[in-house]
């Protein structure tokens, strides 16, 4: 826990190319310091999970906007158990009604940042997790 | 930047022939009819299609009684990246952004009771445009309609899939093959279809400038023009079919102005550079779909204010088609009375606002004719700085686009942060706002119902005539003769499109991303 | 009737410095001020008042908070027509169309919490302006606000409630006379308030055409300016604080047109007729509310893509000060949502569409240049008809204007039911719609509240001074000296509006309807 | 019953002055071959129910957009009533809204027009009404 430098996953899954958010909080994360693995678009629960494990990272931040998210989340956080990489932080953004929350809260989803959060929010968000973690 | 007070100083220069000309004469900077939306109104044409065949048939009837003039069909993405509903790479994705289609009967069920002589469908497909096409004459042919009457368009604008939207499957060379394919063969069989709509549109919904937007869209038609002519076709023999997507922001003179320039550039481009004499060759025809990215999730009916700006930017700057996005699109797939008001937006604009009255109605205003030589200046460097590179497909695979879209994304984003750029209800004016409570979830069953259509379906066709078909298909590609005849032959044995595409992607290979970060 | 196309040919005879002119300069057909909203944004300001003097101060401070940069008070109709809440002619109108105020009271709670110097304050007053006022600068003396700061507008246009609204009380000529008291009175009191806010949007909201709109109001100005002079003001002393309010209509370009006419009209009356030389009188400063009888209540959501154009108008044509028409409006009093939403639609154009970037974006159009020269010809013709007449207090006594309303809004009837003209949503793509559930209702229980308070009032004043201040009022009214004082000694001995009105009544007598029928 | 033309009066009670609708109406009905007797604005309760005994009316058109029909119309109601004019058809117009119309129903108004009705469906109404109370 002592690198110096916070590992963050920022990856697409599923079939969806609208990688504009995804490419805003890569770049937001490294401008803040952040190392960044950016996957690009078409990843499978495998995929991430595979390059989770790879790379050793902290934090993983999946990027969805076509409504896959109740199918495709749980298969990640499964492929995530099974490598052994579930210590990881996992966020998520994109389109994702409110109303589905409580359910990938409960998959061991951390947060989820809708359109129109600020950058700095999120930065925020993973320093202080990863503080907390640190401490603990 | 724009300055506080234009004059007729501004626009000394202005020669009304060379630079305006007469409406439907070249270079049709103020449209390309003589008598636009008096002689008939720009057709109407929301963007649609989600869960089943069944229930955007459903959607698509309900539009047309509510007054649109058009079909606009939306695709899921395993239907536009050619996996079948059952491919493990469709998991979760069936129904979702789109209508899934994996075989003919999809589409003859997507049009059951929709006359196809009679509407004009414009499909939102790219790299499996051919075959989404071969379906729509097969399920023509058999509602027994003359295939030489089908109005509408394919999009089949591959390029700015590689550098915006990431539906591609192919290598460049060979897709553009698939798209050249389409016009050669729609030049002989389909003469009032559009062959290509080339799309502006997600590369501004991937943050892209207006200018860019333009400039990159106006790249790709050089490219797939001079492809056509490096195949060996007549350019007046395609060029009239080629039609164009853009999107309208909210800077109403700027989107005014940006489809103005776009016009008369492309004029330009077709007469000088290809030597097109036809003034059909040289006319710009664009559909607009009002901008996604602009709507906001926070204060919901704010997007209502701003699709109808974009709106008017639109007719104002004298288009063939539109489509307006629904103000819960931010939230999920727009509702049946979201969509009713997109609707009635445009209806509100053509009939209420009389601003479909008179042609152009801008013209001579000393700020939109200095803005529109502006943006045409600025276009035109982009251009010439990507036929520098060696042309579109060269600068793509170099990344150039994709990093200067990226660019612009990154830099309006840091406006929008520091509040340099206003975006109402999200970084000013916020406040706490009734959720919307209704909105469109598509049913999980969607997936396993579509699987088990799929089931039947192979199960029912004549597996002899399927494996010919895709025997032939894959021949073909492999010899460069013209694919068309051959998708159509799969698809009337109903061959599915993963079967299609699995032929392809052996014979021409897969694109990996060109990762631009 | 609209040609199809505008070429320079139509605006052949365009010169610009005579017809147009730089921003700031006469004729000020480009607006009033040199850098227009560069320079400072138009004031935002929702037409709001209802249910009781508490109710409405809630709503103002949240209209405050949510980015509304002025206030604009709506009177309930006892109020103007000058009934104390509990006069039997109030029965059911006490707090329904806006906020009852019968004494000093009422209007220290309307605007308590929010500083009188801080703020600027229209009130839509007309037979009862000069109490109103008083009770104003009453509240704001106990504020400690010194008056001479006091910014503001009382409407105070009596001409137009003859020909449309129908809020007079007593016979022309003493309203004018008390309409030219406010004149003198603030002239030296009240120096940055605005004495006058005459108004085309009653006009035209019953029934008139666009040119009628603003040929009745400027008529009526003259009429007023006429009258100032004739009582011994210097044009130069009170023009500048005239201000105007107007609608904007569905028609983009012709209220852009109309609007732009008025400016340079008006600018040409005050310096030809008038000799006015001072620039500021001859400047034609106004507020616009968009059109509330364009709203319909069926498919109520359609009414926000209205408002977003009429608001477009309104700030394409260069304003001061706009209020936004809300959406239920022609199902109930506006609700907080849908007032918020009125005012984001505001915000959205001015901080996301760009079209205040620059002054009057639409100079030099060839459509627009024509149609501002159609739109001032026609409204000249009727100016000079009312001319003849006798000016506008004859015309009116004659029913001229109100007859000229009324054959417009029965053309416009007729045209809507034979479909010659589409309502969308009522004679075209008519549909069941969903209905507002959140409707904004007054408590039946205000008007006995409201008449409570009175009554404490009444008991706790000291009634002395009461029946003194309203005796000095009876003789100046009587005498022909400035009414101000009068009532402002009247409003700061809690003389109630029924009170002062009913003495009014006594000495001006009452004006009956011109019945045009 | 038997005279040659229906007399309607068409009145604005309250203190509203927004007539534009009530002349709309009173014009049209007469150029349907009614007589129409208008009374201008600012009616009171007693006013117009002289006025329809006075005239003798067969109908009574009430506009109001003021918001106070709810007030004012049972006064109406109550008068007309008083002065045994309570066989006359009343109609109503202007903003009312539908959640008011039981009430008003139920106080004996016979009909209500909201915004946007064409005139010919008012003067269909007034016909048909008319025919059956003579058939009656």
């Amino acid at each position: 826990m002592a690198r110096a430098r916070i590992r963050v996953l920022v990856a697409k899954p599923g079939l969806d190319g609208h990688d504009r958010g995804a490419k805003i909080i890569a770049r937001a994360l490294r401008d803040a310091g952040m190392e960044i693995i950016y996957t690009g678009i078409r990843q499978t629960p495998e995929m991430i999970a595979e390059v989770a494990l790879q790379e050793d990272v902290d934090v993983v931040g999946l990027s969805i906007l076509s409504g896959a998210h109740l199918e495709l989340f749980p298969l990640i956080m499964e492929q995530l158990k099974q490598k052994g990489v579930d210590g990881v932080i996992v966020i998520a953004g994109g389109i994702i009604p409110e109303e589905d929350f409580p359910a990938l809260y409960h998959m061991g989803i951390k947060a989820i940042f809708g359109p129109g959060t600020p950058t700095q929010q999120i930065v925020d968000y993973i320093n202080k997790v990863m503080a907390e973690k640190a401490k603990s | 930047m724009v300055d506080t007070l234009y004059t007729p100083e501004d626009i000394a220069g202005l020669d009304y022939g060379d630079s305006l000309g007469y409406p439907g004469e070249y270079p049709f900077t103020r449209g390309v009819q003589p008598t636009m939306y008096r002689g008939r109104l720009w057709t109407m044409r929301q963007y649609s299609g989600y869960a089943s065949a069944e229930e955007s048939n459903r959607r698509y009837r309900y539009l047309l009684e509510q007054g649109q003039t058009g079909l606009s069909v939306a695709f899921d993405l395993p239907t536009q990246i050619g996996y079948d509903s059952d491919h493990p790479l469709a998991r979760g994705e069936v129904g979702k952004v789109g209508v899934p289609v994996d075989t003919l009967e999809d589409m003859e069920t997507l049009f059951q009771g929709i006359p196809l002589d009679k509407v004009s469908t414009s499909m939102t497909i790219n790299a499996t445009a051919p075959i989404l096409l071969a379906m729509y004459i097969a399920a023509a042919k058999r509602q027994g309609v003359d295939i030489a009457k089908l109005d509408g368009t394919t999009q089949n604008d591959i390029l700015k899939e590689y550098i915006a939207r990431g539906t591609y499957i192919f290598l460049p060379r060979h897709s553009m093959r698939l798209t050249t394919d389409i016009f050669a063969y729609c030049s002989k069989y389909l003469p009032r279809w559009n062959t290509i709509s080339i799309g502006g549109y997600h590369i501004r919904e991937a943050g892209s400038t207006a200018a860019q937007e333009v400039a990159f869209a106006l790249a790709n038609g050089i490219a797939y023009v001079q492809a056509a002519i490096d195949v060996g076709l007549d350019v007046e023999a395609f060029a009239g079919r080629i039609s164009w997507i853009f999107q309208t922001h909210n800077n109403l003179f700027e989107e005014i102005a940006k489809l103005r320039a776009a016009r008369r550039l492309w004029a330009k481009v077709m007469r000088e550079r290809f030597g097109a004499e036809d003034a059909r060759s040289c006319m710009f025809r664009t559909h607009i779909q009002t901008g996604g990215s602009t709507l906001v999730a926070q204060q919901p009916l704010n997007n209502i204010v701003r699709a109808t700006i974009q709106t008017l930017a639109a007719v104002l700057s004298g288009i063939q088609s539109l489509a307006v996005a629904s103000y819960d699109e931010a939230l999920c797939l727009p509702t049946e009375e979201a969509v009713q008001l997109s609707l009635r937006t445009q209806q509100i604009i053509a009939y209420e606002s009389g601003v479909a009255d008179t042609v152009d109605p801008l013209a001579g205003s000393y700020y939109v004719e200095f803005l529109t030589d502006t943006l045409g200046a600025e276009i035109k460097r982009y251009i010439e700085k990507i036929d520098s590179l060696g042309g579109a497909v060269a600068a793509i695979e170099q990344g150039y686009q994709q990093r200067e879209i990226q660019e612009s994304s990154c830099r309006y984003q840091s406006e929008v942060e520091s509040g340099k750029q206003v975006v109402v209800g999200v970084n000013k004016f916020t406040s706490p706002y009734p959720k919307l409570t209704r909105l469109l979830r598509v049913d999980p069953g969607v997936e396993r119902k579509q699987k088990e259509r799929l089931a039947r379906v192979k199960g029912n066709r004549d597996q002899a005539k399927v494996v010919a078909s895709l025997k032939n298909l894959e021949e073909v590609a492999r010899t460069g003769e013209n694919t068309m005849p051959a998708f159509l032959e799969c698809v009337e044995a109903y061959a599915t499109i993963g079967e299609m595409c699995d032929i392809l992607r052996r014979v021409f290979g897969v694109q990996r991303e060109f990762l631009v970060f």
